[in-house]
C-alpha cells in the first residue's frame, strides 16, 4: 500500500468526521458517556477502597505486660516485638497513659483516690491487616506479656466485610466496562448501518476490504479519543471539585489526589481509541462482502 | 474474454431470472441485450461482475472461473470492469468530481493521475460544469453521466452499461452510445443493456435478446426487435 | 386547474433551474414536458407538489396559492396529486403491495377498500405477480411500474409523472402510456415529464418545452421536438 | 383519526420491530445498558444509604448516675428520660454490668479484687440522629445524673460526612440519570437517521406529520419497555443474587429486601417507554419537514 494511499485514508477518514458530523456527534457523546459512568465508578471504587485500607490499618494489637516488668524489660520487649516481621509501629503506653486515656474515654474522673488497675501495654500496628493474627500469636510468646488483644473475631469480620465489597466492587466494574463497551460499540455499529450502501457501492466499484477498512478505523479511533478525551476532561474537572469540596468539609477522608490519575486517564483514551477502531472495522464487516 | 456455460439464476423466492445461458462475447465487441422488463438484463450483468453467484454453470472472464473465484480477488475483476449502475449508486456525499476521483483512488492512482484525468472524462459526458454538485443535486440524467464517467475513468477492459441513456434526452443518448462506440474502437470490450430501440437500431451491433430469463436472439449487426 | 405566475427557481449554488415560467395547465388535460438533461423538468414536478419552494413567483392549484401554504396542508395537497419520481421514492422495507397499500393507508382508506384496489392497480401495470418482492428484488422497469401503481391508486385530481418510462422496454412504455391516456380520459390531469420521442410524437399531446430553465416551448398536439 | 387507523399505527410499529430487528436490538440493548448502569447506582445507594442510617442510629448518649441515686430514683429517671420526646430506646446498664462489659473489652480481669469504680448508667438511643445533642442536653439537667457522654464532635463530624456522601451519591445519581437519558435517546435518534429517506418518501407521498410519527412512536415505546423489562430482570435477578451472598457472608449488613425495589421496577418501565417514545417522536422532526 502506498504513503499516499495512507495520506488519501486519513484525509477520507476527516472528511467523513465532518460530513458525517451529526453521526460523528453521536458516537463522540457515546463514548463520552460509557466513559464517564465507568470513570466515575472506578473513581469511586479506587477511593472506596483507599478509605478501605486506612479503617484496616487501623487494627491494632495491644500487648498487655506483667506488672514486673522493669523498664529494661520494656525496652528489650520493644525492640523483639520490632523486630517481628510485619510489625509496622510499636508504641509503649504506660499504666498512667492508660489511665488517662479511660478517664479520657469514660469521661470522668471515675477511679479517682483508688490505685491504677491497668497494666503496662504496646500497642502494635503491622504492615498487612491479614497478618495481624500469627503477629499477635508471636507476642503473644514473648518472655514479661500478660495477654495480648486484638478484637479477634470483630477484625476477621471486619476483614470479611471488606473482602466482599471489594468483591462486589470488582463485580460492578467488570458489569459497568462491559456495558460501557457494549454500549459504545453499538452506537458505532449504528453509525456504520446508517452508511452501508455507501460501503456496498465502494466494493461494488472495485475497492479492496482494507481499502473501505481503512478510513472507517482511523474515524473510529478519532472519534474514540475525541469521545474519551472529553470523558476524562469533564471527569478531571469534577474530581478536582470535589476533591476540594471534600477536603474542606470532611479532612477525616483522604481522597487520592488527581495526579494519581494520570496513568488511568492514558488507559481511558486508549480504551476510547480502541473500542472507536475495532467497533467500527468490525461492524463494516457484514457490509463488506458483496 | 466473456464466456458462459449453462448459467443459471434462481433467485431466492423461485424466479428463474436466467436460464441455461451459453454465450461468448470476444475482446473488443459491443454488444446490446434487451429484452423487456425483467427479462433477466440486469442479472445478467450482476453475475459479470460477481454482484450475484449463478445458481448453475460456469463463467470465465480472460479465462478465468470467476464463479470460482476467491472473495479477496473480487475487487481486482471488478477493476477491469466498468460499470454503469441502472440504479447509479453514486456516493451520496461525494460531489460529482470525487465521486469519479473515488473510483481512481481505488486503484491507487497518483494524484496527479487523478487531477489529470477526471476533468478530461467529465468533460467527455458533459458534465465539467457540475463537477461540485452532489447527486442529491444534480438531475437524473446527470446523476447517470456521473456514474457513466466512473465507468469510464479507469480504462477498464470491459464496459458494462446497464441502461445507460435511460434518464436522458435522445441527443445526449446519442452522445453517450457516439462515446460508448469511440471507447469500443479504442479496443475496450462494450456491454449495454438497453430499452432505446432507436440506438440499437441505427447502431447495428450484436444484439443478444433476452425473454424471461432465456437467450431468445444472438445476432450480429441486429436491431432492437425481429418482430414490429 | 395548475397556473404558474413569473415562477423562477434558483437552487442554492446559483444555479437558475427554472426561469420566468408562466403556464396554465387546465383540469383534463394531457401534458408532455421535454427538454434536455438538466432542463429543469424535476424542478418544475418538485414545485408543483411543494417538494421545492420557487425563489420567485406564485404557483396555484385549484385556485390555492400553493407558494403561500402552511405546511401542515401541504400532505392535503400531495394527496390531491399522484406523483411518480424519477427516482422512484420506494419504501424499501416494504413489498410492492405494500408499497401501493400504504399511500392508501396515508389517506386512511378503508382496509376492504385497500384489498380491492392494490391488487387491481398491480394488475394494470402489469405486476400482479410480484406484489410480494421487496424494490430490491424487483427489475428497474418494475420499481418503476410500482411507483406508477402508487401514484394511481388513490384516484388524484393529477398524475405527474417523471420520466415513467426510462427504465421500460418499448412495448411496456405504450402499454404504459395507453393506460395514462385511459386515465386522463376519465378526467385526470396528465403531466409527464419524459425524454421518450416516439411516444410523444406519436400521442399528440400538449408540449411544454423547457431549455436551460426556461419555456421555449408550449403547444398543443405538438411532438418532442420541432427540429430533427 | 380513526380506530382503524390506529391499528395500522400499532401493526405498522411491530412489523417495523421487527423489520429492522437489528437496529430494534441495538435500541433495546441501550436502554437495557444505560438503565442497568443507572439501577445498579441507585440499588448501591440506596442499600448505603440504608447501612449509614443504620450507623447513624448506632449514636447513644450514654447518662452516668451519681452513686447516690437508689434503684426507686433509677426507675424514676428512666420514666423521665423516656419522657423526653426524641427518646426512643433507654437501657439501663448496672454497675456490675459495665465492669462486666469492661472486662470484655479489655480482655483479661485487670480490675480483678478491687472495688468496681465504675458508676451505673442509661444508654439512650434517639428517633432521629439530629436530636442528639439537644436530647443531651435535657438529660444532663435531670437531677441523679453525673454526667453525659455522646461522644461530642465525633458525631457532628460523622453527620458532616454522612451529610457529603449524602450529597454526593445524589449528585452523581443525576450525572448517571442524565448520561442514560443521553444514551437512550442518542441511539434511537441513530435508529430514525438510519430510516430518513423513508420517512421523507411518506411526506412526499402526502402522509401527515402525525400519520408517520406514530408508528415511529410506539415502536420506541416498546422498545423502551422491553429494554427497561431486561433491565429489571437482570437488575432484580442480579440483586437477589448478591442479597443471599452478603446475608449469608456478612450478616452484620442488611440489604433492603428485594421486595421494597417494586416501585422503583415501574419507575424504570416508565421512563423506558418514555424515552422511547419521545426520543424517536423526537427524532423523526427533523426529517419531517419536507
Ligand atoms: N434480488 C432479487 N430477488 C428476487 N428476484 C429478483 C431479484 N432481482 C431481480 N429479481 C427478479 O428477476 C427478474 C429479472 O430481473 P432483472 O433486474 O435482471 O430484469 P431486467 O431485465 O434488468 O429488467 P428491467 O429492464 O426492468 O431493468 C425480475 O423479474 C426481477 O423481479
Ligand atoms: N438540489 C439541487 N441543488 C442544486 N442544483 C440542483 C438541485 N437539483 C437540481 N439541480 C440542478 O438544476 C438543474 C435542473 O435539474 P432538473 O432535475 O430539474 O433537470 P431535469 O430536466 O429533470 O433533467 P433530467 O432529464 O436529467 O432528469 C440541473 O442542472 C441540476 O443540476
Ligand atoms: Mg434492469
Ligand atoms: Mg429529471
Amino acid at each position: 500500500m502506498r504513503l499516499r494511499t495512507f495520506n488519501y485514508f486519513f484525509k477520507e477518514a476527516f472528511i467523513s468526521l465532518i460530513r458525517n458530523r451529526w453521526m460523528s456527534l453521536a458516537s463522540i457523546g457515546a463514548v463520552a458517556s460509557a466513559l464517564i459512568i465507568l470513570g466515575s465508578f472506578l473513581l469511586i471504587s479506587v477511593n472506596f477502597d483507599h478509605i478501605l485500607k486506612d479503617v484496616e490499618s487501623q487494627v491494632e494489637i495491644t500487648a498487655y505486660l506483667e506488672d514486673t516488668v522493669d523498664s529494661i524489660g520494656i525496652t528489650r520487649l520493644n525492640s523483639q516485638i520490632s523486630s517481628i516481621s510485619g510489625v509496622k509501629e510499636v508504641k509503649f503506653i504506660s499504666k498512667e497513659a492508660a489511665l488517662e486515656e479511660f478517664k479520657q474515654q469514660v469521661g470522668k474522673d471515675l477511679l479517682e483516690g483508688i490505685d491504677n488497675p491497668l497494666p503496662n501495654s504496646f500497642r502494635i500496628k503491622v504492615d498487612n491487616p491479614q497478618n495481624v493474627a500469627s503477629v499477635a500469636g508471636e507476642i503473644q510468646n514473648l518472655k514479661g506479656v500478660e495477654e495480648v488483644k486484638y478484637g479477634k473475631g470483630v477484625v476477621e469480620k471486619l476483614f470479611n466485610i471488606i473482602y466482599w465489597i471489594r468483591l462486589l466492587g470488582l463485580v460492578i466494574m467488570v458489569v459497568f466496562a462491559a456495558v460501557s463497551i457494549f454500549i459504545i460499540s453499538n452506537t458505532i455499529r449504528l453509525t456504520v448501518f446508517a452508511r452501508r450502501r455507501e460501503i456496498n457501492i465502494m466494493k461494488y466499484i472495485g475497492a479492496t476490504d482494507w481499502f473501505v477498512r481503512w478510513p472507517f478505523l482511523i474515524e473510529g479511533m478519532v472519534l474514540g479519543f475525541i469521545g474519551s478525551a472529553i470523558a476524562i476532561g469533564i471527569l478531571a474537572g469534577g474530581y478536582v471539585y470535589l476533591y476540594n469540596i471534600v477536603k474542606l468539609n470532611i479532612p477525616m477522608i483522604s481522597l487520592i489526589p488527581m495526579e494519581e490519575f494520570y496513568n488511568y486517564a492514558l488507559g481511558f483514551l486508549a480504551i476510547g481509541m480502541f473500542i472507536g477502531a475495532f467497533g467500527s472495522s468490525f461492524s463494516i464487516r457484514r457490509f463488506l462482502h458483496v | 474474454m466473456i464466456e458462459m456455460f449453462g448459467v443459471s439464476k434462481v433467485y431466492p423466492g423461485g424466479l428463474d431470472a436466467l436460464k441455461d445461458i451459453n454465450l461468448k462475447i470476444s475482446r473488443g465487441e459491443f454488444v446490446f441485450i434487451v429484452g423487456p422488463s425483467g427479462a433477466g438484463k440486469s442479472t445478467f450483468i450482476k453475475l459479470l461482475f460477481r454482484e450475484e453467484l449463478p445458481t448453475r454453470g460456469q463463467i470465465f472472464f480472460n479465462g478465468k472461473n470467476i464463479t470460482r473465484m476467491r472473495n479477496r480477488d473480487i475487487p481486482f475483476l471488478r477493476r477491469r470492469i466498468g460499470i454503469v449502475f441502472q440504479d447509479f449508486r453514486l456516493l451520496p456525499e461525494k460531489t460529482a468530481y470525487e465521486n469519479v476521483a473515488f473510483a481512481m483512488e481505488v486503484v491507487e492512482a497518483s494524484s496527479r493521475e487523478i487531477r489529470r484525468k477526471v476533468p478530461q472524462v467529465l468533460e467527455r459526458v458533459g458534465l465539467s460544469h457540475k463537477a461540485d454538485a452532489k447527486p442529491s443535486e444534480l438531475s437524473g440524467g446527470e446523476q447517470q453521466r456521473v456514474a457513466l464517467a466512473r465507468a469510464l475513468v479507469n480504462e477498464p477492459d470491459v464496459l458494462v452499461a446497464d441502461e445507460p441513456t435511460g434518464n436522458l434526452d435522445p441527443d445526449t443518448s446519442w452522445e453517450i452510445m457516439k462515446l460508448l462506440s469511440d471507447i469500443n474502437k479504442r479496443g475496450t470490450t462494450v456491454v449495454v443493456a438497453t430499452h432505446a430501440r432507436e440506438l440499437v437500431n441505427a447502431m447495428r451491433k450484436r444484439v443478444l435478446q433476452l425473454d424471461k430469463g432465456r437467450l431468445v436472439r444472438d445476432e450480429e449487426r441486429g436491431v432492437y426487435s425481429n418482430e414490429a
